[in-house]
């Protein structure tokens, strides 16, 4: 019995339900947002403990045994993605008690808050393909939601591509499963595993494999899939943006994980290899589009497509080292993701726009604010003494190991470029002296004070003193990442713990 | 050894809480850091001069192969000591050159933080811990470069150092990680003994060039030299600071420090000999044609970097030794001049070496100490840099590859610097008096020790050269080889030949000092054009480029046409799985035509449905005929044994129609936007598509591998799951985790919809 | 017969395709509708076909008597007809807002976010 | 499209809607053992809902439910939630079925069960769901 990963998926429900029967009631709703999220962080925290202790921790649900019912598996990447989910959670419902519209909370940004991180720790730490399906839709119809609150026509006209696109790969994901079914029978991604593991077919199963890695690749946002993704996220409030920037995609990422290291590792050769192609590709394409951007949002949106290039170029490359280091990777990205973000709403608090153009003089009255933004602006450019300049290494190093070049030079490359669009948001709106056109600077001078700026920056504050933190004091994640990994490639013991041991 | 490095990081991240207690005393305070770290590594010098080593070693991430060790020869003692020392006078002369200044915490920040990577950088004893300080220098340094952040030439000037440093920073981060592949290990003074293994490896090459390509641009060798004079736009103890001990030698200092393990190759001799060679006349022609004085002074730094990237690939053991006097000669006279001019701008309000003149009788100090430094930058007895420079010559004239050319260039090169320096030290002092734009005075006596003292060592350091010498020259050059060197340093050689060149050298460099107007207008006509394809306009084009590439693929990408996005998606789905069934699949598609009458009447219906809902032009008719297709879904779910699907679906289509009445009847009809042939091009990636569905489960319901798990449903479903309808037992009991999200679903769905209609945000609505 | 629900499966993915490449908003909704509709049906067929054998246990019976269809794809696709119902509600809100606030049917004026 | 409010629609709407509930419950109850269950059940009973708002509108729709829509989704869901946590208060995972077979004079032997406690929140959900889709849409209508 193992209650702790029931938890993650149940308390958001609950607490979702709980915010939409109170929906008349915000201020109870403000509460149960920090209250409900803060349980998730308790719970996954209390997870990962029990997998760094016993190793893969396993529910089934109904008490049905595998394969027959539901069953939740925990490994160390499931449980950190959902530790992480609850950190950014609580982090993102922090910054919304101060930012979000009234109207926002009023019609639904609680409650959808709270499904979301469901739907997206359910993806985590599900064990059953059919379920994974299930918790993506339930955290792409929050994400709709959200992402259409307020009504704005931006936000209209970006939501019709989010969700054509994503319906679509849905779609796509439905069908493989049903072919999954078809072939093998069953559906615990454990008993797929192990099924498909004794059918000599690898052209077969690269067919299925290319079907999950097309459905994935949309919901990743990797090349060329990613078009929903710049066309949206800028669009929403920030706290919202910030959300989706630092979890949706990965979602996606965490899918390719799990299927490619898990299920489809037969024909390595063959499929890793173009993983490897499309995350080249999506590096490059992801920060050339960065570069193309002039306002905050929209170049953090391209960085979000670029970075997922480097997670599956750890997966592709498939080396234990690479592997971890695509992990450690991800688990950065996502804090330095969410903590831009939210600088940025700051930024748009303080100066009103979000455009390069318009920005200026944050550094010379908000040095702080300059420093809450050069920390995860520099780890997501990969440079010591951030989380992600260890992530950049292991890939690094992993690739270079394994003599590829090409992809080495991509991403040395793809580095050198995100410090080029990152460092125009610095000069242009931290360097730059307050252009004349501000219209509104009083917030930023500090004549006007506002009493809910702290509710911003405690988040940031917090985010920001963790990658640090990890980037310094590296040894821990990167362990972590290790064993993660090393589950990971290891999959005989994920199949052994979900269906008991001497399983088929 | 560890807190020594950390020392200088803890005190940056107290300064914005120290500051506000000492106010403008503050730098002295901090100045006594740096002051203690040089005493401490001074406590080093008699054991290094015995040849010992000190080590230290603290585990980082023992899984990357980091770890925080540290390693304490004479190289990085003698670095250390420059980077302390003259940081304790920068620190020292930097308070009272920022007086006034509230943004003096900040500047203090960068400073001290920048001084502590030096520090980490040149004591690092494993590769990715000296990369590691190697980038926070870069960073530290463009903090440094921009501070004067709200002047446009400060923040460009930052970013291009930032650009090329880190451009190249990323290239000798994949030459270090595959160093250490090949060596086994990061420690690097395991790495240096393991040379041979290295330099044979297949690797090595590659290797070589990253390596060197980081080297190159972090110490401003042609033709990445342009970010350094740029980088004058800093406040001077940072230019003073940069170019003088630290961070531009970060680069030389990496080529000493690896030449064991990777230099005496052809590769290795001619690629740093040459660089270094062209880098050298290059910063002194560009050192003589300035008129700025940091430019010169920049310019010059160019040509002493030239010449150390020279030294280390001409690697004998003279040219090591001569590597380790010139670096000492530099540091001290650089820091000194760069002091110096800060002073002067200080003074007179301007950086224009042309605006100056007259200027001993108000500034007298800063005149003798202008003099003394810039004696020893002309490379003229009795100073050390002297010296350094007749050792150069030496080893030069003694080099193994092209030792003819290079000597030349030396001594063009020590010609163009008798002149700079002429400028530097002359031009301003001497000659009629200029106004300048404040009334000119001697700065503050903070200000004066650090060039005072600098210029004192220089002057002893060359009359009694054995002091230097016996501390650590030779340890240091021993370090640069991996024999022992005995350097014997003396001020008097006889009359040898480099002193007939060196003495040609000065009459030349006092000649062209005396027509330095004339020449440097026929300069200027001369490389103009040289200006507008030089690397600088090159960097600046490729940044064009790059932004304009950009602009130009993105929108090729990110057009913004749904259908296009949609057309990619299926086009990528259909060349992926499309492909990996033609080429991979072997096996045959399931043909079993069993079909009876009434099944075929209603896939007749279905497919004129479906085509009907594709090809109407009337709204009703759309509506109609996708809930005809969806009725004939449900008549298959009844057919084939399900019947809860079929009611599920009737229901579902029926709310599905009404809902769809509800809406497009607000509307507009349909419109055809597309042009026919637009239309055949969908029409083609569709049935693409299709065909490709088609294969997919022909090929799907050819194979079945294992047994359903169903079987345990049916068997289990009355006994354990008490009920007899099957779906619904797995609905609400095996599998209600499922349902679970399912309704989730419908009610996010509805949370959805609501929110849309019922709230349209008022534009600009903030929260009060 | 799958073979003919392969290829009445195939036409309706291709159909469904052809509408959400259409410029209007009114035409992507009909592809949706359509294509969730294929992608159940394809799991349908993959799951297998069986005439006349529903999933259910006679009154008294401990076991279905005989071979009985697989009652898991029914409960999966069950789950996803309701699944797509939602999201299809809501996409059908959205292109009618979408409407509102454009004030046009036309996918090519809805572009605005990404250039 | 909420226009026409005949006398004939009117009627059926009044006659239908019991009905319909009543059919629904029926539809709820049975799902376990025969086709039905609470999805099913809760497209009847909005069904129900749906006739009675084309045929009177809005405010007598609202006024005969009584409670906000919104407000039966969130109770469905919580009822759902509760159901796959009774599982966890006895120890086992969480949905394990909790069943019990009490004996009511009259009726005899039934069975409750946690599975139909679920499929109750299901039904909630659903008709909370349904009529805030729809309910909305008409008032956007107006």
């Amino acid at each position: 019995m193992s209650l702790e990963i029931a938890l993650p998926i149940l308390l958001p429900l609950g607490f979702g339900a709980a915010s939409l029967a109170a929906h008349r009631h915000i201020a109870l709703q403000r509460w149960l947002g920090v209250a409900g999220t803060g349980a998730l962080l308790a719970a996954a925290l209390w997870l990962l403990r029990s997998v760094g202790r016993e190793g893969i921790v396993v529910m089934h649900m109904g008490d049905w045994h595998a394969p027959f019912g539901i069953t939740l598996a925990a490994d160390l990447l499931g449980a950190s993605m959902a530790v992480l989910t609850g950190l950014l959670g609580l982090a993102t419902a922090v910054y919304s008690l101060a930012s979000t519209p009234i109207g926002h909370e009023r019609y639904g940004h609680w409650p959808l808050l709270h499904l979301l991180l469901a739907g997206v720790t359910g993806a985590f730490l599900t064990g059953d393909i059919f379920n994974l399906y299930v918790w993506f839709e339930v955290m792409l119809v929050a994400s709709f939601a959200l992402l259409t609150l307020g009504g704005e026509r931006a936000q209209m006209e970006g939501a019709i591509k989010y969700v054509a696109l994503n319906l679509l790969a849905s779609m796509l994901f439905l069908s493989a499963v049903g072919i999954t079914y078809g072939l093998v029978g069953t559906l615990n991604m454990a008993d797929i595993a192990a099924k498909l593991g004794e059918v000599d077919r690898p052209g077969l199963v690269s067919t299925l494999a290319a079907m999950y890695m097309v459905a994935f690749g949309v919901k990743a946002g990797a090349f060329p899939l990613f078009f929903w993704l710049p066309a949206s996220y800028h669009t929403p409030p920030v706290a919202v943006s910030a959300l989706f920037a630092g979890l949706l995609s990965k979602v996606g990422v965490y899918a390719l994980y799990r299927v490619f290291t898990l299920i489809f590792t037969q024909d390595v050769a063959y499929t890793h290899e173009i993983l490897l192609w499309g995350a080249g590709l999506t590096m490059l394409t992801g920060v050339l589009g960065a570069l193309a951007q002039t306002e905050i949002r929209r170049i953090l949106s391209f960085q979000i497509i670029s970075s997922v290039g480097f997670m599956l170029m750890g997966l592709a490359l498939f080396t234990p080292l690479a592997i971890a280091g695509g992990i450690l990777y991800t688990v950065q990205d996502i804090a330095v993701k969410i903590a831009l973000f939210l600088t940025a709403g700051i930024i748009f608090r303080l100066l009103g726009s979000y455009r390069l153009e318009a920005l200026g003089g944050l550094y010379r009255y908000r040095p702080w604010l300059g420093i809450l933004f050069l920390i995860p602006a520099l780890s997501l450019v990969g440079l010591p003494p951030m989380a992600g300049f260890i992530g950049k290494l292991t890939l690094v190093r992993a690739a270079l190991e394994e003599g590829a070049w090409g992809i080495t030079f991509i991403a040395l490359l793809t580095g050198l470029l995100t410090l080029v669009s990152v460092i125009r948001i610095w000069q242009q709106g931290f360097w730059r002296g307050l252009p004349n056109r501000v219209a509104d600077a009083a917030l930023l001078t500090g004549e006007r004070r506002d009493a809910t700026l702290w509710l911003m920056y405690l988040p940031v504050a917090v985010l920001a003193a963790l990658i640090l933190a990890a980037g310094v004091y590296a040894q821990p994640l990167f362990a972590l990442s290790e064993s993660a990994a090393g589950q990971l490639l290891a999959p005989q013991a994920y199949i052994d713990a979900v269906l008991g041991e001497g399983a088929p | 050894m560890l807190v020594a490095v950390l020392a200088g990081f803890i005190l940056a991240a107290l300064v914005p809480w120290l500051q506000p207690y000492f106010g403008e005393r503050a730098g002295r305070l901090y100045a006594l850091l740096p002051a203690a770290l040089t005493l401490y590594f001074a406590t080093f010098l008699p054991g290094v001069a015995a040849g010992e080593a000190s080590q230290a070693v603290y585990p980082w991430v023992p899984g990357l192969g980091l770890e925080l060790a540290f390693y304490l020869d004479g190289l990085s003692l003698l670095l250390a000591l420059l980077i302390s020392g003259i940081g304790a006078f920068v620190v020292l002369y930097a308070g009272d050159y920022l007086h006034g200044d509230p943004r003096q915490a900040r500047f203090f920040v960068q400073l001290l933080a920048f001084m502590a990577s030096m520090l980490g950088l040149v004591l690092s004893d494993n590769l990715i811990a000296l990369f590691i300080f190697w980038e926070l220098t870069s960073i530290t340094s463009y903090l440094l470069i921009g501070f004067d952040h709200e002047d446009a030439t400060a923040r460009r000037a930052a970013l291009q150092g930032l650009v090329v440093t880190v451009g190249g920073g990323l290239a000798l981060l994949a030459g270090l990680v595959l160093l250490g592949t090949v060596a086994g290990t990061y420690t690097i003074s395991e790495i240096v003994t393991q040379g041979e293994a290295i330099r044979e490896h297949g690797h090595y090459v590659p290797l070589l060039l990253l390596v060197l390509l980081g080297a190159f641009t972090k110490s401003a060798q042609v033709p990445f030299h342009f970010w350094l004079p740029n980088a004058m736009a800093a406040p001077t103890p940072v230019s003073a600071y940069l170019h003088s001990a630290t961070m531009v030698k970060a680069g030389v200092y990496l080529l000493a420090r690896l030449h064991p393990a990777l230099g005496g190759t052809d590769a290795w001799i001619a690629i740093c000999s040459l660089i270094g060679g062209a880098t050298m006349v290059t910063g002194a022609y560009l050192a003589v044609r300035s008129t700025g004085i940091k430019w010169v002074l920049a310019y010059s730094t160019v040509m002493a970097l030239g010449t150390l990237t020279m030294l280390a690939g001409v690697g004998t053991e003279a040219a090591m030794v001569a590597f380790v006097v010139f670096l000492l000669g530099h540091s001290l006279y650089k820091g000194a001049l760069f002091l110096v001019a800060g002073g002067l701008e200080h003074g007179t309000g301007t950086k224009d070496l042309l605006a100056m003149g007259g200027l001993r009788r108000a500034m007298p100090i800063t005149a003798l100490l202008a003099a003394v430094s810039a004696l020893s930058l002309a490379g003229l007895p009795p100073l050390f840099g002297f010296i350094g420079k007749e050792l150069m010559l030496e080893s030069l004239l003694a080099a193994p590859f092209a030792g003819v050319l290079l000597t030349l260039l030396a001594v063009v090169t020590a010609l163009l610097v008798v002149a700079a320096a002429g400028a530097v030290a002359l031009r301003p002092f001497f000659g009629p008096y200029r106004e300048t734009p404040e009334v000119p005075h001697e700065p503050s006596n903070a200000m004066l020790a650090g060039p005072a003292v600098l210029g004192l060592l220089s002057l002893l350091f060359g009359l009694v050269p054995g002091i230097p010498g016996d501390a650590f020259v030779s340890a240091a050059a021993g370090a640069l080889s991996s024999e022992p060197v005995h350097a014997h340093l003396a001020l008097w050689h006889g009359l040898t030949l480099p002193l007939g060149l060196s003495a040609l050298a000065v009459a030349g460099g006092a000649l062209l000092y005396s027509r330095w107007d004339r020449a440097r207008a026929a300069m200027r006509r001369i490389d103009a054009p040289l200006y507008e394809r030089g690397p600088e306009a090159g960097y600046d084009r490729l940044m064009a480029a790059l932004s304009d590439l950009a602009r130009r693929v993105t929108p090729v990408l990110q057009h913004g046409y749904l259908r296009y996005y949609i057309a990619t998606t299926v086009l990528t789905l259909v060349a992926l799985v499309g492909l990996t069934l033609i080429t991979r699949y072997e096996g045959g598609l399931a043909t079993a035509i069993d079909v009876r009458f009434y099944e075929l009447a209603i896939a007749v219906l279905f497919v004129v449905a479906t085509v009907f809902a594709c090809r109407t032009q009337s709204r009703l008719g759309a509506v109609v005929s996708v809930g005809v297709v969806g009725y004939a879904v449900a008549l298959f779910y009844l057919l084939f044994s399900a019947p809860d699907l079929s009611i599920t679906q009737i229901l579902v289509e029926t709310l599905t129609v009404i809902l769809l009445v509800l809406v497009l009847f607000k509307l507009p009809g349909f419109v055809s936007f597309s042009s026919p042939r637009q239309r055949a091009w969908d029409a083609l990636v569709a049935g693409l598509l299709g065909t490709l569905v088609t294969l997919l489960l022909l090929v799907a319901v050819d194979h079945q591998f294992a047994a359903p798990i169903s079987e345990y449903h049916l068997a289990e479903s009355v006994p354990l799951g008490h009920g007899r309808n099957v779906v619904n037992v797995i609905i609400v009991d095996y599998r209600a985790l499922d349902t679970l999200g399912e309704i989730f679903v419908v009610a996010l769905a509805a949370i959805g919809v609501y929110s849309m209609i019922q709230y349209t945000r008022p534009a600009r609505e903030e929260r009060s | 017969m799958e073979t003919l629900m392969a290829v009445l499966v195939g036409i309706a993915f291709a159909a469904s395709l052809y509408m959400m490449m259409r410029r209007s908003i009114v035409k992507l909704i009909i592809g949706l509708i359509l294509l969730s509709n294929a992608a159940n049906l394809l799991f349908f067929t993959a799951g297998g076909l069986t005439r006349g054998a529903p999933p259910l246990i006679p009154e008294g019976a401990e076991a279905p008597a005989g071979a009985v269809a697989d009652p898991l794809p029914q409960a999966l696709i069950l789950t996803a007809i309701v699944i797509s119902f939602g999201v299809l509600a809501f996409a059908l809100v959205l292109i009618r807002k979408a409407y509102q606030v454009v004030q046009a049917d036309d996918l090519d004026q809805m572009k605005g976010t990404d250039t | 499209m909420i226009r026409p409010r005949s006398l004939i629609l009117q009627t059926m709407a009044r006659l239908l809607l019991p009905l319909q509930l009543l059919f629904s419950v029926f539809m709820l109850l049975r799902g376990h053992d025969l086709p039905g269950g609470g999805f099913i059940a809760g497209l009847v009973a909005s069904a129900g809902f749906i006739l009675f708002l084309f045929a009177f509108g809005i405010p007598a729709t609202r006024a005969l439910l009584g409670v906000d829509p919104r407000s039966v989704t969130g109770a469905g869901l919580l009822l759902a939630v509760a159901s796959a946590l009774l599982g966890l208060l006895g120890g086992d995972p969480a949905f394990t079925a909790q069943w019990w077979q009490p004996a009511i004079p009259l009726i005899g032997t039934i069975k409750i069960g946690s599975p139909i406690i679920f499929d109750v929140g299901v039904y909630l959900t659903v008709i909370g769901a349904l009529l805030t889709i729809v309910v909305s849409l008409a008032e956007a209508e107006e």
